[in-house]
This record gives structure tokens, C-alpha cells and sequence, in this order.
């Protein structure tokens, strides 16, 4: 598992490699809280190398889109998986995120 | 001493090989590992890619993770227990911890309204009963939770 | 029924939150999950890197698939048993299976003299002994294979 | 845990990505032996994302270099850290195999 943020022209994309779940998603939001900190306001998280996602990785999505606002920033999803599509339907946090097929589409999207 | 591997469960049918019986000490990096093993034990008894790739790692993420964090506060000295069965009608997961347990029936919480939408806890026995056939709990030897998916 | 962490254990020093319990059907793809259990707890509790990387992971795998291939016979219906202790003392892994056991004594090929050398297998005990302190055999209650690593 | 074969220049180059044990050996073997089969004859395992080995993972390695020599080949290994070292050199494996410290002198090797 891990978490690697790159620069992609004024976008941070984040990509979750493995679960993001309750042992490891205090690491992702500090992470993302450094890059607002440092002053970047677009993310893109890409689920492409993504397991599974718990209640509580999908609470630190929520955790952290609200900052992102806060700060006056963007946060949006790409590249979810059928099975990660469904775990947003169950809990309607499709309706809340901003989700794209691709990171293309996403990065395109800002 | 009993043996191992009866021919049959309790319950009088084939045990078909799964049994998984785990007892370890509540710290959440271990999670990821027990999920892993019972991951890979449906993946060999051939249940479907969703089951193994969502319903079953979500559901038990969130019994498991409930499990350390609220029934044992996260104390290491205390463990939690997991037992794992597949017959030919079910995959029975059973938690359990050493806390007092909880009204299950009370945590009726959707997640879903508008006004939870935005919440950043709340969802997890939402999403054990959403994913999973039955969600129970009751209390034997400590706190359990037991998840239950039919295989029709 | 009795509460899932005594203070002490059987041998009266206490558990240090370490005990891992483990009862799982004989399939070796499960090996790797099992291991990244214990690995993920030696880690916890601080064991250094050699211990986590090599030295725990290495011995574990060879116990676990001797006990599921020559033991059990990889019949899944079989189960293999696992226990892993730490005390101030020493870690101490335990790996059970339904086989009639073997003569451990006997079993003792120098895999690396030169007419060994090249030979495909034969390395699972010596790498235990090479890497632990000290390597058991008994029985109780299936064939016992006890891998002890002192502290210091 | 995964195994990519690619070609640089006349070598085969095998990345090994995580375990190497008794649970995913025969997948490496195999996709070592149709590489001979097609015609391949010089190949370099790179450990460099490697976890542990056990001792099938070892037997695995010991039958493929025969193998390989057979077929009138050459098989070397590459980015050993300091635990897979330890674990040649304990079974003396350091002995029979022909290892560089990294990917590129492998290469340059042959
Ligand atoms: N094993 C347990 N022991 C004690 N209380 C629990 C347990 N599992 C759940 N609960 C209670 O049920 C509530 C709802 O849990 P859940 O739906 O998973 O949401 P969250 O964990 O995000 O609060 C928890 O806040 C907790 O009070
Ligand atoms: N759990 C076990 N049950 C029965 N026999 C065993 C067990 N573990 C080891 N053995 C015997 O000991 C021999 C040596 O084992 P090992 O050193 O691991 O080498 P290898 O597995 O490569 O043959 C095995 O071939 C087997 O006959």
C-alpha cells in the first residue's frame, strides 16, 4: 500500500496504490493537508492501482473534499473501478464527489 | 484434545474445507492481513470476483475494525476473534471482542439522507448490511457481530 | 468459556499483546497472508528488520508449507495450526498439522555441501535452524513444530 | 506478487514483485521454461522488489539455472538487498549463482 502525489500542470493527483482503509488513511489526509498547506487547491485522486475502500477511507474522502472547498480547491475522483463504482452508489457518495472515467478526463475536467 | 478438521460443523453439515479460526491482538494494521487470507480462501472456494473483491473485505473490514476500535478501545492486550465457515447455503463470519457490546437495532443511521451525506463516520454498519444478507449480534464468550451472505 | 487474553499466559509471563491463534485449511496460497500477519505484528512490537524480513518471514513459510504439504497432504480438508508468542525472552511459533509427524533428528541434510549443493530441494529445515534458535518436534494433538528465536 | 519478463537487448529480464515461495514458484518456472522454449538463452532475475524467498523459491531458481545451462544459456541474478544476500549466502547459493549488484551490470555482464 501507499500513496504517491505528483504535479500534473496545476492538478495534484493522488494515487492510492492497494486499500485505503481504516490502518492506513490518516497517511493519505496528512498528506493531501501538506500539498494545501503548501498552497495547491486542484486534486485528482486516481483509483486505477486501488483494492478496496472502507468506511472509513471513504470518510477521509469526505474529510478532505470539505477542506479542499474550504480552502477554496477542487477535489475530484477518477478511474473507479465496477466494484468501487457500487461501494459510491450503496452510499450515494457518488452524488457528492465529482467522479470521472479517467485520469484524462479528470485532469481534463479543471 | 479434539481433532482439527471435523467432518462435519456444528450445525451437522460438511465443513467443505474453509474454516478459518483467528484470535489476535486489536491493532488495526493487522486488518489488512486477516481480510487477505479470508480474501484468498473465497477465491479458492470459487465465490464470485464482487464477493471477494467487495462484500467480503469491505464487510469485514468494518466488523473487524468496529471490533478494535470500539469494543476493545484499541487496547493490544485485548484480542479479537474471527471465525470464518462456508457451507453449501452461506459464508458465516463471525467477530468477536472482549467490550460490552451494543444495541445493534439502535444504529439505524442512514448515511444516505441529505443531511448525513456529509458525515464522515456512520457508514460502516451501513455497509455490512447493505453488502451483507443478515448483520447480527450477539453475545458468547464476549461481543459478536456475525456477518452472513447467501450463496443461493 | 473462558476471557480471550489472560493477563499471563500458560508459562505465567505475561502476553505482551502479541498472541496470534490461527486455524486455516491446508492451501498454500494462504501462506502469504498468514505470514504478513505475524511479519505485520513483529513489526508492532518492534523486532528489528532482519527479524520482520527475513529471519520470521523465511522460517514461518518453511513450517507452514511442511505442515501443509507432508503433514496434511495439501488436503484442504485438513486444517494447519498456527501459534506465535512473544515474551520478554523469545518469540516462539508453533505450526500444527494432522500428519503422523517425522523423525526431525533424522532430517538433517547439509543442503550445502557440494554434491547438495544443486539439489532442488532440501533447504526448509536447515534454513530453520540457520535462522532461528532453536527447532522442536512433538505431539500434541497433531505434529508439532516449535520455532523459538531468543531476544537477548 | 507478480513476474515481468521483458527483453533488453538479447536479454530476458525477470522482475520478481514481492514473494518468491511455494505458493507462486511454479508461475515463475513457467514462464521461464516457454521463454527457453521460444528460443531465449540469456536471462537476468532482478530482485530489486523482491520480499523473501523460501526454500522452494530457491529450488525454483537452482532447477531454472540448470535448465538454462542445458539449453547452452546463461542465467545470472541481480539487486540482492542485504536479507536475500544473507540467504545465499547461508545456503551457499552465493556459490552457484552468478550475481551483480545491480540491473545494469548485469546487463553489461553477459
Ligand atoms: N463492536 C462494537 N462494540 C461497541 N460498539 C460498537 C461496535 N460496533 C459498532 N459499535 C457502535 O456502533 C456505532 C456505529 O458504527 P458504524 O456504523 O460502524 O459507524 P462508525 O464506526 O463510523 O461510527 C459506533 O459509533 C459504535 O458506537
Ligand atoms: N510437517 C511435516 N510432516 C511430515 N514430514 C515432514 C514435515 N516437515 C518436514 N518433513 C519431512 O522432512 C523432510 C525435509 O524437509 P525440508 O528440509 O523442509 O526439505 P524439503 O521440503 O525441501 O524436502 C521432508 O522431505 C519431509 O519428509
Amino acid at each position: 500500500m501507499s500513496f504517491a502525489i505528483r504535479k500534473q500542470g496545476d492538478v495534484c493527483v493522488v494515487d492510492v496504490d492497494g486499500q485505503l482503509i481504516v490502518g492506513n488513511r490518516q497517511e493519505l489526509k496528512q498528506k493531501v493537508l501538506d500539498e494545501i498547506e503548501r498552497g495547491e487547491r486542484r486534486f485528482l485522486v486516481d483509483f486505477s492501482q486501488t483494492g478496496y475502500i472502507d468506511s472509513s477511507g471513504l470518510g477521509v474522502l469526505v474529510s478532505l473534499s470539505k477542506k479542499i472547498r474550504e480552502a477554496g480547491g477542487e477535489l475530484r475522483l477518477a478511474s473507479l473501478n465496477d466494484d468501487l463504482k457500487t461501494l459510491f452508489e450503496l452510499t450515494k457518495l457518488d452524488t457528492l464527489f465529482q467522479i470521472t472515467n479517467s485520469r484524462e478526463t479528470g485532469l481534463a475536467s479543471f | 484434545m479434539h481433532s482439527l478438521s471435523p467432518a462435519n460443523g456444528p450445525d451437522g453439515l460438511p465443513r467443505a474445507g474453509f474454516p478459518i479460526e483467528l484470535s489476535f491482538p486489536s491493532d488495526v494494521s493487522l486488518i489488512e492481513h486477516v481480510v487477505g487470507m479470508v480474501r484468498e480462501e473465497c477465491a479458492q472456494r470459487q465465490l464470485s470476483a464482487r464477493v471477494c473483491n467487495l462484500t467480503v473485505p469491505v464487510a469485514l473490514t468494518e466488523a473487524l475494525s468496529n471490533a478494535i476500535v470500539y469494543g476493545n478501545g484499541e487496547d493490544r492486550l485485548k484480542q479479537v476473534r474471527l471465525s470464518a465457515r462456508l457451507d453449501d447455503q452461506a459464508l458465516v463470519l463471525e467477530v468477536t471482542d472482549e467490550g460490552p457490546g451494543f444495541d445493534l437495532d439502535a444504529c439505524e443511521i442512514d448515511p444516505t439522507t441529505e443531511e448525513n451525506l456529509d458525515r464522515e463516520d456512520g457508514r460502516g454498519l451501513f455497509l455490512m448490511r447493505s453488502l451483507m444478507d443478515r448483520v447480527e449480534r450477539f453475545t458468547n464468550g464476549g461481543n459478536v457481530v456475525r456477518l452472513t451472505l447467501n450463496r443461493q
